[in-house]
């Protein structure tokens, strides 16, 4: 599953890539996101509730960061066991462009993985739910950007 | 296939229903014919501790047909739709739409609420209250509060809905004129490849009023405005509801699944609703 | 006397024997919901079993931690692989002659695989244990295309590792598991290449499930007290399961009780062993009290006996007028994870190679390559003799495209290349010996019946109209003419892990002259208890309402390979008349002495011994049984009791011809079936009403196979059509009326001409149904395309032929 | 998990019980009741094998609760008739061999039940929708559905000669 979409956020290049990096952002950020334990700059432990409709599904997860090109460029992969329900892995690669108004272009490219029950049950309905969980990252990722550059 | 132990709640009235989903927030969860959730709960993809069956609360089984306004309570089931002479009379695709979802045993035991509430898009009700621009009354905390049901589907499960409120009834106007619910399926029972609600109204030869919805098509269900507007005072003829359907298209977003890849779903969308309008053309 | 007095006809309707569309004596329990399935078997103390499965199709398992699991009140164990292993029952032979992980031995090699076994209290404490039981993995490249795990360097079995040779030959991969071959490879290439004509095509067969409505299960008790292990379970072949767990147990063979009680459909899907019987064995054997498990049906779905999943690459020869010279055969078949096929020891891909079908061919080659993949193992015979149904396909569309290849009608080409009658005995290019047949007449009548020349100027009317724009729906004519081959078998060729596959009857006749009957078979539906009585009142003449027949219990039932591959009628049903024989044999010595004349002085009619010639002095066989039990007979033992073991000496070769008339919508890919017309050849008719039911429900489940029901994998290995809901049954509305007819071609082997008919509708009703739908585009070009025809797959077959504007 | 105290009237006879909310009528009617004539099928509400008559409606008991159908009147195929005085469904699947291996014949027979009350004179096509919540893997349905209209034949036959 292939999913890919930009979001304009009113903050300078560093900033956004800086948050990219930053644990307590992303915790904020990634939806259901209980805990989010740094094991090394790149080393992250995750601990996500997935909750769609009837389905929760708790996860944990590794997820390895990789600032490949910054400020341009960052990549990340992940890989989630959710018990009973399945799994999940996946990554993203995500681009930033300086706008000419101090605004930066986000740009991602992800992909994910499902297995197990989630996939066997739920696959009519995992498309839309991931976009729809990376549209709320982003969007979340983009306000907690200007909550700290307010700050 | 055994669900995961849960506490089982039957208040008898709807204040009761809203404090215990107060008190138990998230963990808590409202039952009504039970046939999308208990299948849920069996394969452990949902994990509720406190069950509220709202079976035993008073009003939520009623029809009511006041002049032109149908009011009908979130526990009345799809059975109730087919059987009821009133509807028959004032809305009839209600019972055109409730034939083409299950079967017998589901039809006794599914209810409209939780047919629109679940916020299921392979559910059939939701793409029918779009085309009705049905009301959804929430009841919470702070009282009763209605959304229209073209503003109540967010995501696939994400709705209007609060955790804190439950869905107690549905209102709309009384139908006028032709109507369609064509539903394309792998096999009775099951959910839509594509369905579309159509609604058309008549003056003189040209469409007067029209609404067009669809199901399983998004994940949500999808009005499209633009296809109605395509209708209008045209004479439903071939270029019209080429017109239509093409605008209707351009408002969905299909996803592949077991039931085919999104190019097939999208040319059997354009077939389905291409049929709905012209039947609901030579009933209006 | 009189063949035609009164007398005579009321002594025959009096017996109910073969030939009358007796009504079944299963039913009366039945219809009141006292049918006896595993289910429903409640013992004292009784635990029950749950599995911890596997997510991944393909993972190391790095560690197994059962510690909150059995700290869950009312959980009593938690067996891994650890715990089997001591007792060597961490794998288990399969059928096939490969071996099988019980639960997973340090990887799991598919999505649903076995991996640990709780056992509790109750079924919902077992269902709460499993999702307590923690298991860490570590995901492995998934492999599900066969010709991809041909070439990937991932070597699934590791534990075969090394190995370049498996119980059918060498292997030439880490991921092959055979090479098996049959025919005259070189001829049948020289043919090829010098043939006027060649089709050449790839016919898949894909993967499904026979998914009978009652899932597997078993309950197993072991009596400490005894030594005896009692086990109840879905088993089609409740015997060779008693071999089986003896030889894996060490526990002696009388010791051990198997039985299979009433069984809610089979079609093959309970002639394997699975994980869960072997567990429940062990658990009982651990915790000293019975054990029941029962799988859910996303486990029998995604877990135990898928079928087909042949890739089938085609060539035919003809000259040009359509005389077929010769047949080219190359299969992948995707087995999983473990070679668990459902198939006699000899023979690795089944009888394959009937794959010649109902055609005379000069010269013919087949070979197999059997694949390891990641996906369930299993391999059986779903609703047919061993993949039979996957080379009745492939002929039966070979032809077809044949036909497209030389511009002929298909019925036309089928009919210029049938074996002819006066051919019969036929010995095929593969090797088969065909018993018996007429194929012409049977051609011929359903021609007739459906008025096929109709059918054709009506489609061409259609076709015009479709190109004029005056329709969206075209209609396809179904053409299928099939041989089947069972009754497994003569013993020199058919064994399952060295157990021959004769089959038995053993009858007792009681004083007052009424009768028990036990066979080495059991009924899934096909109502034993009603036809083999009908078998017994004919040969033994006593009625069939006084006969009870008894299966599936192998501490009183005779030993016997069991029920599928249409073995019952005849192989089963030939021990019953043989068995029969001995008695009336008997019987007639008996009536010679009462009736104070010589034994060959006696004649048998009907339901009893006459003296030749002097039709009032007889005895009946109910004096007869009196008399046998209660008369000092000179020379004579007391008691009229009989045994056979019946070993056939050929298979048999039911035929038959269907024709399916089909409208297809080129917009939404929907179907309607207009017309179905099954005309069945299976010999001797023992029951006309269990006939029609048996072709009914063939059809039905051909019609699913055909039309959509598939056991489908994305490339992670997940199985994506794990209940209901995605995985095709059709229901009473999608079903339409079948017209049933037949002709009858007595088998010349069998003792009573019977031939076997449970799979023939589905053996026939696949081809039948998507031939249908590849002749409703044939005149727009299509040759062949996949099933199953589901409404996405019969669109595109349109929207690529350009029907779509 | 606390119990619940239900009662049910299963056959005509009152039964009081003690149930864990999470326990599904299917496995109360089988396993406490020792009614074992409905089956479980497919566990996900497609099958029926499990159909039993609940207040005057068909239902799935595998997609029930026993907590549910506190105070209901519950009729399975056990409550269909005795073995001396068969119901005519009964005996019209056994005459039209309306059955093969007996798994889905329970819920099947029940379902029809309740189809002739609401509609005692069907139609081939309405025998076909009306019990198509109800999978049958063995007969192909057509003797099912000649068993169903057989059956209505003989109710509304017998109905016309006692009028």
């Amino acid at each position: 599953m292939d999913l890919q979409d930009e979001i304009l956020i009113p903050t300078p290049i560093e900033t956004v890539y800086a948050a990219l990096n930053d644990p307590e952002i992303l915790q904020d950020s990634i939806p259901g996101c209980e805990e989010l334990i740094k094991h090394s700059d790149t080393e992250l432990e995750a601990k996500v509730t997935l909750k769609i409709g009837p389905v929760k599904a708790r996860f944990n997860g590794n997820v390895t960061l990789n600032p490949e090109d910054p400020p341009r460029r960052f990549s990340l992969t992940g890989e989630g066991s959710g018990g009973a329900a399945g799994f999940a892995k996946g990554g993203a690669t995500v681009e930033l462009e300086q706008q000419p108004d101090g605004q930066t272009l986000l740009r991602y490219q992800a992909r994910a993985e499902i297995g197990g029950k989630l996939a066997q049950l739920g696959s009519r309905l995992i498309q839309g739910t991931a976009k729809k969980l990376a549209a709320k990252f982003f969007s979340n990722f983009s306000e907690a950007v200007q909550v700290r550059e307010n700050s | 296939m055994i669900p995961a132990a849960f506490e089982y709640h039957r208040p008898s009235d709807i204040e009761a229903a809203l404090g215990l989903l107060q008190t138990h927030g998230d963990e808590a969860r409202v039952l009504a014919g039970g046939h999308s959730l208990i299948p849920m709960m069996k394969l452990r993809m949902a994990a509720i501790e406190h069950l509220i069956d709202l079976r035993d609360i008073a009003g939520l089984r009623d029809i009511r047909i006041d002049g032109t306004t149908i009011r009908i309570g979130a526990m009345v089931t799809q059975a109730d739709l087919i059987t009821h002479d009133g509807l028959a009379r004032t809305a009839p695709i209600l019972r055109e739409a409730a034939l083409q979802i299950a079967d017998p045993q589901v039809r006794y035991m599914g209810t409209v609420g939780g047919n629109v509430a679940n916020g299921d898009p392979g559910n059939d009700m939701p793409g029918l209250m779009q085309a009705l621009d049905a009301v959804f009354t929430l009841a919470g905390p702070d009282g009763d509060r209605d959304v229209a049901a073209r503003d109540f589907y967010e995501s696939a499960y994400m709705t209007a809905r609060e955790d804190d409120e439950i869905l107690t009834g549905i209102r709309f106007d009384a139908t006028a004129g032709g109507y369609a619910y064509e539903k394309q399926k792998r096999k009775i029972g099951d959910y839509a490849t594509a369905a579309a609600a159509v609604l058309i109204t008549r003056e003189g030869g040209c469409v007067k009023s029209a609404s067009v919805a669809m199901t399983n098509l998004a994940d949500t269900p999808i009005w499209s405005r633009a296809a109605a507007e395509a209708l209008l005072g045209s004479s439903c003829d071939a270029d019209a509801i080429r017109a239509a359907t093409t605008a209707a298209l351009a408002d969905i977003d299909p996803t592949e699944d077991n039931r085919g890849p999104v190019e097939f779903k999208r040319h059997v969308a354009g077939i389905i609703i291409s049929r709905a309008i012209a039947r609901a053309w030579s009933r209006a | 006397m009189n063949d035609m007095t009164p007398d005579r006809d009321d002594r025959i309707a009096n017996l109910k024997g073969m030939g009358c569309a007796r009504k079944r004596v299963e039913d009366v329990r039945f219809t009141q919901g006292k049918g006896n399935y595993v289910d429903d078997i409640k013992l004292a103390g009784m635990l029950h079993g749950d599995f911890v499965r596997s997510p991944y199709a393909h993972a190391r398992v790095k560690s197994i931690n059962t510690d909150a699991a059995l700290a869950l009140p009312g959980v009593i164990a938690v067996l891994t692989a650890k715990d089997l292993e001591p007792l060597n029952l961490h794998w288990m032979p399969t059928l096939a002659g490969d071996k099988q992980m019980v639960l997973a031995d340090g990887k799991v090699l598919f999505q649903g695989q076995e991996v640990a076994f709780v056992v509790a209290e109750d079924r919902y404490i077992a269902a709460d244990a499993v999702e307590l039981v923690e298991v860490e993995y570590e995901d492995l490249p998934v492999l599900t295309d066969p010709f991809a795990a041909l070439q990937s360097d991932v070597v699934l079995r590791e534990d075969l590792a090394g190995q370049d040779s498996g119980a059918h030959g060498p292997r030439r991969h880490h991921n092959h598991i055979f090479l098996w071959e049959e025919g005259d490879k070189d001829a049948t290439e020289q043919v090829l290449d010098s043939a006027e004509v060649v089709a050449e095509e790839m016919i898949y067969y894909h993967r499904t499930h026979p998914c009978p409505l009652e899932t597997c299960g078993a309950v197993a008790s072991m009596d400490k007290v005894n030594g005896k292990l009692t086990l109840w379970g879905t088993f089609q072949a409740p015997h060779v399961v008693r071999t089986v767990a003896s030889l894996l147990s060490g526990i002696e063979e009388h010791n051990i009780r198997v039985v299979s009680p009433d069984i809610g459909g089979g079609f093959g899907n309970k002639v394997g062993v699975y994980p869960g019987y072997i567990c429940s064995i062990v658990a009982s054997i651990v915790t000293g009290r019975p054990v029941k498990w029962v799988e859910d049906r996303m486990e029998n779905l995604m877990a135990t006996a898928f079928a087909r999943d042949y890739w089938m690459q085609g060539k035919i020869a003809a000259t040009k007028d359509g005389k077929i010279t010769g047949l080219w055969c190359h299969v992948t078949a995707d087995h999983g994870a473990f070679d668990a096929c459902a198939d006699p020891t000899k023979f690795p891909a089944g009888f394959f190679h009937i794959c010649t079908g109902s055609y005379d061919i000069p010269v013919a080659y087949v070979g197999v390559d059997g694949v390891y993949t990641n996906k369930a193992p299993g391999g059986v015979a779903y609703r047919c003799s061993f993949r039979v149904t996957e080379a009745a396909y492939f002929i039966e569309r070979m032809i077809e495209v044949l036909a497209i290849e030389l511009g002929m009608d298909a019925a036309e080409l089928r009919a210029k290349n049938f074996i002819r009658a006066d051919q019969f005995p036929y010995t095929s290019a593969l090797g088969w010996e065909y018993d018996s047949g007429d194929y012409h007449t049977a051609w011929t009548k359903a021609l007739d019946a459906v008025d096929y020349a109709g059918l054709r100027r009506e489609q061409a009317d259609r076709v015009a109209a479709f190109k004029r724009g005056e329709t969206r729906k075209l209609m396809g004519i179904g053409l299928t003419h099939f041989t089947e081959i069972v009754g497994a078998g003569p013993v020199k060729n058919c064994d399952i892990l060295g157990m021959g596959m004769f089959d038995s009857c053993e009858i007792r006749i009681h004083p007052t002259g009424s009768a028990i009957a036990r066979l080495g078979t059991i009924s899934q539906g096909q109502g034993h208890a009603t036809t083999f009585a009908q078998i017994l009142a004919t040969e033994i003449g006593i009625p069939a309402d006084s006969i009870t027949i008894e299966e599936g219990d192998t501490d009183t039932a005779p030993y016997g390979l069991g029920t599928y591959g249409s073995r019952s009628t005849p192989v089963a049903g030939a021990a019953t008349a043989m068995a029969g024989r001995k008695i009336r044999a008997k019987a007639q010595m008996i009536a010679a002495y009462l009736l104070e004349v010589h034994d060959n002085d006696v004649e048998f009619d009907i339901d009893r011994f006459v003296v030749k010639g002097v039709p009032e002095r007889f005895k009946t066989m109910k004096e007869i049984a009196y008399a046998a039990y209660n008369q000092a007979i000179p020379g004579i033992e007391p008691g009229l009791e009989a045994v056979s073991y019946y070993d056939p000496p050929n298979m048999t070769y039911p035929f038959g011809a269907y024709i399916c008339v089909m409208e297809l919508d080129v917009d939404t890919g929907e179907h309607e079936i207009r017309q179905f017309y099954a005309l069945d050849d299976c010999g001797t008719r023992i029951n006309p009403m269990v006939i029609e039911g048996q072709v009914h429900g063939g059809l039905t489940e051909a019609l699913a196979i055909a039309m959509g029901q598939e056991i489908a994998y994305d490339e992670m290995g997940n199985c994506k059509t794990g209940t209901l809901m995605d995985f095709f049954l059709p229901t009473a509305w999608e079903t339409p009326n079948y017209t049933t007819d037949h002709t009858e071609t007595p088998s010349p082997h069998h003792p009573i001409g019977a031939k076997g008919v449970g799979e023939s509708p589905n053996v026939g009703g696949v081809p039948a149904f998507s031939n249908a739908v590849h002749d409703a585009f044939r005149a727009f070009g299509l040759r062949h395309a996949h099933m199953p025809h589901d409404h996405w797959r019969i669109w595109k077959i349109a929207n690529q032929l350009g029907l779509h504007g | 998990m606390p119990k619940t105290a239900i009662k049910l009237n299963v056959n005509g006879k009152a039964e009081d019980l003690l149930v864990e909310p999470r326990e599904l009528l299917i496995y109360v009617l089988r396993e406490k009741l020792n009614l074992t004539g409905p089956h479980v099928g497919c566990e996900t509400s497609h099958c029926g094998a499990c159909t039993v008559e609940i207040d005057g409606k068909s239902v799935k008991s595998c997609t029930m609760f026993a907590v549910q159908a506190d105070g209901a009147e519950i009729t399975t195929i056990e409550g269909l008739s005795t073995p001396d005085n068969l119901h005519v469904l009964q005996r019209m699947f056994r005459e039209h061999h309306g059955l093969q291996c007996g798994y889905c014949t329970p819920g099947m027979i029940m379902r029809a039940h309740r189809l002739l009350q609401e509609n005692p004179n069907p139609t081939e096509e309405d025998v076909r929708f009306g019990i198509a919540g109800n999978l049958c893997r063995c007969t192909g349905y057509q003797n099912i559905v000649k068993s169903i209209l057989a059956a209505a034949a003989e109710i509304n036959a017998a109905q016309e000669a006692a009028e």
